[in-house]
């Protein structure tokens, strides 16, 4: 498969979140870069063992051999759930936030908070 | 089936790359959602379909549902404006003036609800090419808005004035400041007799005019031009029905008995 | 030893119950509290019986299920938290808090006891994030806009770090095929490092050090600690940065991450002296000296010998005890004084009761370790672990600043006459204060007997005593000059992304360093 | 669109390329092992009862990090309903009504969505699918078919306790649950059911319990942090 195998799209992936989290203002982008990092993450857990000729574990009369290691994928539905969790309750945070500043700019929030604080 | 799986793990980072330079946020949710399920795919490609239902489930449907609610703005018509007497003004705890009642009929004409915020008159223009807000309004001139958003056809004529005060050092640096609480900036600054150079619209220029303008000097800009709403752009239906509903008041009278109750 | 099991699975159960009954939330707290004793006390007992110290959840093959394991360094984290728990609910006896609220804590108290036991990098991962979630909601419990965006701010940073963490999970996995720290260590190819182990540990460290407050990597941590509630404070910075230490002391035994630990532990004690020595806020100045006291302690854990981890171990204790001390101490005095800042609080300090000011005195003594206290027995044994010149000194340098920052505290540290204030709130002044007082004492069978030999020399005492004056004078030479402002922009999200990214370089250039 | 300074975004770039560089350069992929990590497929099949050899792993054999994931979803749920739950006066937010076509379709996917959750759920431990993602597709399928049918008032009275009080109240029993082996002696967590044959409804012990419960509890837990949502849609 050469290149083309899932952990490297992994990385780039994870690479791409990273500039979106740094260079994007908006706290709403900012998040779905932050999930997409996450997804990063869980796409090179699963893609470690991906043998094109493997087959799903399950349990289905086919050979043992040519299954795939089941452990990650069982790592990784814990993974999912635990970036969902994380992606609502931050959404709840910046819903606080533009209810208070009326903006999801990042900066703005930033420099708001700071005056805040020195008054 | 390498095929397939070469295919659709070279989609994933050009979507990714898609999704996180979109504008407005609602299209970038959407692709997040389309990355989901993609990698879905992948994942049941990779032999994964335990690992495949989850994401799907969770990241490419529960998650762009969570995302889209959050963001959801059918429901409510966001109107971002700067307070101007008579166009749009605190009225006790509430908010009124002639774009007011224009803008709560057109809320009600979509089935909608009217959400009124007063920002400072950069955040109007930011805003709404941000896609913060539906229709940006209080006082806007037509033309005077930059690239970016798109403007309604004016629905009032109006007059710009330019008070000036020569021989002022400090023009420049204060009209920053005068960007933040505009119109009681300007105020202050005239009753103080401080320096000064503002275009002033008809309505903050007749607010203006009741204090003592003696040493400043006054013009009329020349041309005609008038009063209009902002909006996002690629919002152009929502331009075109709100242009719409204001040609609809104009020729009613409703208009006029508006603006007879309003700037009067 | 199912009692592993039962100490984190009893606090869970605990909190849909207060949850579910909220009158009896504020009973149940004070109950758990000592069933928590009694089953710390059977997990002394079983240890003394020279019973296995290890379990594996589920009863599964090892490398593929969970182990928890128990080792004198934890039993010293546990005893902590038992502590930490005790006088936690003491303080909130009083305020009464929303059932919520204790939710959250007995939610908190399973996590950390899970943490300190589990053996499994993925479980790791896993109590980690519910650390993270549950202290996101206790620092924006109050809902004030500065601490939601504090609050959210650690959320987006946490996350990319267990990201990190995670990448460096699947790595590990794919080359040695096991999540278990112990059979990594074993199955650790032997003579030069794979360029994969490299990788592989500073993804993971840099995951955890986020974390637990490491400098690059979470210098924005002291704010969500400062800008919380008291109580919340106090479990932040002194018990639940200390599971990312705990977690530092199992990888340090496995992986090659001694030389940039120590590295990390040098530049986080002496920036963050930097910090607590400029800032006028009290909480604040207390946060960033925690950063500083980590440093400290990850020096320690970087040294890597038996003697270093048990006195770094100790010191990790022994600061939670005072830190946790001096955060309700100070939330108790802003509250009552009236103001956030040192100097004004100072000028109130009439209207601070006195067993406040009391506790606030041990702590500090504490802190900048006064013979015989808790600080003193600690440092002292962390000083002599090492043989190392130029580690000492920098450990000399880290006492002296402490105690140049806590000496603007001042005359607020005085009790003086006064009311003596409530009794809840004394009463966890003492929980928490007693062992600061006694640590030397109650630490002595757990210490390995060289270490207590190295306790009688007087060279110790000579060091911390000058340290404490040098201090003082320090800190009569640094009022004397003009302040200028640190640069705060690094406490900002975008750069906080960027000094994770520097700080995972600086660890992979020391541990490539280290391993050639 | 307010972007950042150049040199900033240069060295963001810079950056975060290094990062993917090193990070490419020393993970020494070569390709997926073919032998299975150590782990034998037969023994775990055998040991538990469950076809789905990934519901073996993530409900029997490492069912403490479920568990704890478990406690991750219900802070979230429990967070999200403290921050959004009592926040002044409701407001009328006038919901806009749908087109015919989406009703009827809405109307016609309510039940296979449901199905297929349930189905989810209970053949769990023989085929793909679990206790969570059953109980995520139910929930969403409902509440989405809920907006489009206009009906999501529906149960508002009784979503702020009572929901929530199921919710914890289930959580309490999958604790009690995994704590029931300490009456006969063995550790927490180990499964004390018998397996029962391999690939049938019936069998691989707790796990089908532990995937019921656990549906129960998402389906709840989605219904709530969603509501919340609905009723502050549009904040951002």
């Amino acid at each position: 498969m050469g290149v083309l195998n899932g952990v490297t799209v992994a990385i780039i992936l994870f690479g791409i979140g990273l500039l979106g989290l740094i260079l994007r203002r908006d706290l709403v982008i900012k998040l779905l870069a932050l999930g997409l990092i996450n997804s990063s993450t869980i796409l090179c857990l699963v893609s470690l063992n991906a043998r094109p000729d493997g087959a799903p574990p399950l349990l289905q009369g086919n050979g043992l051999g040519a299954m795939v290691d089941p452990l990650p994928h069982a790592l990784v539905l814990s993974a999912i759930v635990i970036n969902f969790a994380i992606l609502a309750l931050a959404l709840v945070f910046v819903m606080l936030l533009v209810e208070r500043y009326h903006t999801t700019d990042s900066r703005r929030i930033e420099e708001e908070v700071a005056r805040e604080e020195g008054e | 089936m390498t095929i397939a799986r070469g295919a659709l793990l070279v989609l994933l980072p050009v979507i990714a790359i898609l999704a996180l330079t979109r504008r407005r946020r609602l299209a970038a949710i959407i692709a997040m959602g389309l990355f989901s399920l993609i990698l879905a795919g992948v994942y049941l490609l990779a032999h994964a379909p335990d690992v495949a239902i989850t994401e799907a489930s969770i990241g490419a449907a529960l998650v762009t549902f969570v995302y889209v609610l959050a963001i959801r703005r059918t429901g409510r018509l966001v109107v971002v404006g700067t307070e101007v007497p008579g166009l749009l003004q605190r009225e006790g705890a509430r908010v009124g003036g002639l774009e007011h009642e224009i803008l709560a009929g057109f809320a009600r004409h979509l089935g909608l609800d009217l959400v009124v915020r007063l920002v400072s008159r950069e955040d109007v223009v930011a805003a709404v090419a941000q896609g913060e807000a539906d229709i940006g309004g209080g006082g806007l001139v037509a033309g005077g808005c930059g690239e970016g958003v798109l403007e309604t056809r004016g629905y009032l004529p109006t007059a710009v004035f330019r008070v000036s005060r020569a021989g002022q050092r400090d023009v420049e640096q204060r009209s920053d400041e005068l960007a933040r609480g505009y119109l009681n900036d300007v105020t202050d600054a005239v009753r103080g007799g401080k320096g000064l150079d503002v275009s002033l619209d008809l309505a903050r220029f007749v607010c203006v005019s009741r204090l003592d303008l003696s040493g400043y000097v006054v013009n009329r800009l020349p041309g005609e031009c008038d009063y209009t709403f902002i909006l996002p752009s690629g919002r152009e239906e929502m331009q075109r029905r709100l242009t719409r509903y204001l040609e609809g008041l104009r020729e009613s009278g409703e208009l006029d008995r508006a603006v007879g109750r309003h700037l009067t | 030893m199912t009692v592993l099991a039962l100490l984190p699975l009893f606090h869970f159960a605990l909190a849909p119950v207060s949850l579910l009954q909220g009158r009896l939330a504020r009973r149940l707290s004070a109950l758990a509290v000592l069933v928590d004793a009694a089953l710390v006390g059977w997990l002394l007992a079983s240890i003394a019986g020279g019973g296995d110290l290890g379990i594996v959840m589920g009863e599964a093959a090892v490398g593929l299920g969970i182990r928890l394991v128990a080792d004198p360094l934890t039993i010293g984290f546990t005893l902590l938290t038992l502590l930490i728990e005790g006088a936690l609910v003491a303080y909130l006896w009083s305020e009464a808090p929303r059932a919520y609220f204790y939710t959250l804590l007995h939610l908190l108290f399973g996590a950390v006891f899970s943490t300190l036991f589990t053996r499994d990098l993925f479980n790791i991962f896993v109590t980690l994030e519910l650390l993270t979630l549950v202290s996101f909601l206790l620092v924006g419990y109050e809902r004030k806009a500065r601490q939601v965006w504090a609050s959210l701010k650690y959320l987006v940073l946490a996350s990319l770090g267990m990201s990190l963490y995670l990448i460096g999970v699947a790595l590990i996995y794919y080359h040695t095929g096991t999540l278990d720290l112990d059979a990594i260590a074993a199955g650790l190819p032997p003579g030069p490092v794979p360029r994969w182990v490299w990788l592989g540990s500073a993804l993971l460290l840099s995951g955890i050090a986020v974390k637990s407050g490491v400098f690059l990597f979470s210098i924005w941590l002291p704010e969500a600690h400062a800008r919380a509630h008291s109580a919340v404070s106090a479990l932040l910075s002194g018990l639940v940065i200390k599971m990312g230490v705990v977690v530092l002391i199992g990888l340090a035994a496995t992986f090659p991450v001694s030389v940039s630990l120590q590295v990390l532990g040098a530049v986080t004690g002496i920036l963050g002296l930097v910090y607590a020595i400029t800032t006028d806020d009290l909480k604040r100045m207390l946060a960033y000296s925690t950063l500083s006291q980590l440093g400290y302690v990850i020096l320690g854990v970087g040294i890597g010998t038996a003697a270093s981890l048990t006195a770094a171990g100790s010191y990790a204790v022994a600061h939670g005890l005072f830190k946790g001390l001096l955060f309700l101490a100070a939330g108790t005095a802003i509250r009552e004084g009236g103001f956030r800042d040192i100097a004004p609080l100072i000028a109130q300090r009439g209207r601070v009761s006195r067993g406040v000011r009391l506790a606030l005195l041990v702590g500090t003594l504490g802190i900048v370790g006064l013979p015989p206290l808790a600080g003193f027995a600690a440092k002292s044994l962390l000083t002599h672990a090492t043989a190392a010149l130029p580690v000492q000194g920098v450990m000399f340098l880290m006492s002296l600043g402490t105690a140049a920052a806590f000496a603007k505290l001042g005359r607020l540290l005085w009790p003086g006459k006064g009311a003596w204030g409530s009794a809840t709130a004394n009463l966890s002044f003492i929980v928490l204060g007693l062992p600061v007082l006694f640590f030397l004492p109650l630490a002595w069978p757990v210490l390995p007997r060289a270490l207590a030999a190295a306790g009688r020399s007087p060279i110790p005492y000579a060091e911390s005593l000058a340290a404490i004056v040098g201090g003082y004078l320090l800190h009569r030479w640094i009022r004397r000059r003009p302040r200028r402002a640190l640069p705060q922009r690094f406490l900002r999200l975008e750069e906080g992304v960027m000094t994770i990214l520097s700080g995972f370089f600086l660890v992979l250039i020391l541990v490539w360093l280290q391993a050639r | 669109m307010r972007r950042f300074s150049m040199p900033f975004a240069v060295w963001a770039t810079l950056f975060v390329t290094l990062f993917c560089g090193l990070v490419l350069f020393a993970f020494d992929y070569e390709g997926p092992r073919v032998d299975s990590l150590g782990l034998s497929s037969e023994s775990l099949a055998y040991d538990t009862g469950a076809a789905n050899l990934v519901s073996a792993i993530y409900l029997n054999i490492r069912l403490y990090d479920t568990l704890l994931e478990v406690l991750v979803f219900s802070v979230a749920v429990l967070g999200v309903h403290f921050y959004l739950g009592p926040r002044g006066v409701e407001e009328q937010v006038e919901g806009i009504p749908e087109s015919h076509v989406i009703r009827t379709s809405a109307g016609l996917l309510l039940p296979v969505i449901v199905v297929l959750g349930i189905h989810l759920v209970l053949f769990g431990h023989v085929s793909p699918g679990g206790g969570f993602s059953g109980g995520v597709v139910a929930a969403s399928g409902l509440l989405l078919c809920a907006v489009a049918l206009g009906a999501e008032a529906v149960g508002r009275r009784f979503h702020e306790t009572f929901l929530e009080r199921i919710e914890w109240g289930i959580l309490l029993s999958i604790l009690c649950l995994a704590c029931a082996p300490l009456a006969l002696g063995r550790l927490p967590l180990t499964d004390v059911l018998p397996q029962g044959q391999v690939g049938s409804l019936v069998s691989s012990g707790s796990i089908v319990l532990y995937n019921v419960l656990i549906g129960l509890k998402v389906f709840i837990g989605t219904w709530v942090i969603i509501h919340f949502f609905m009723r502050h849609r549009g904040e951002i």
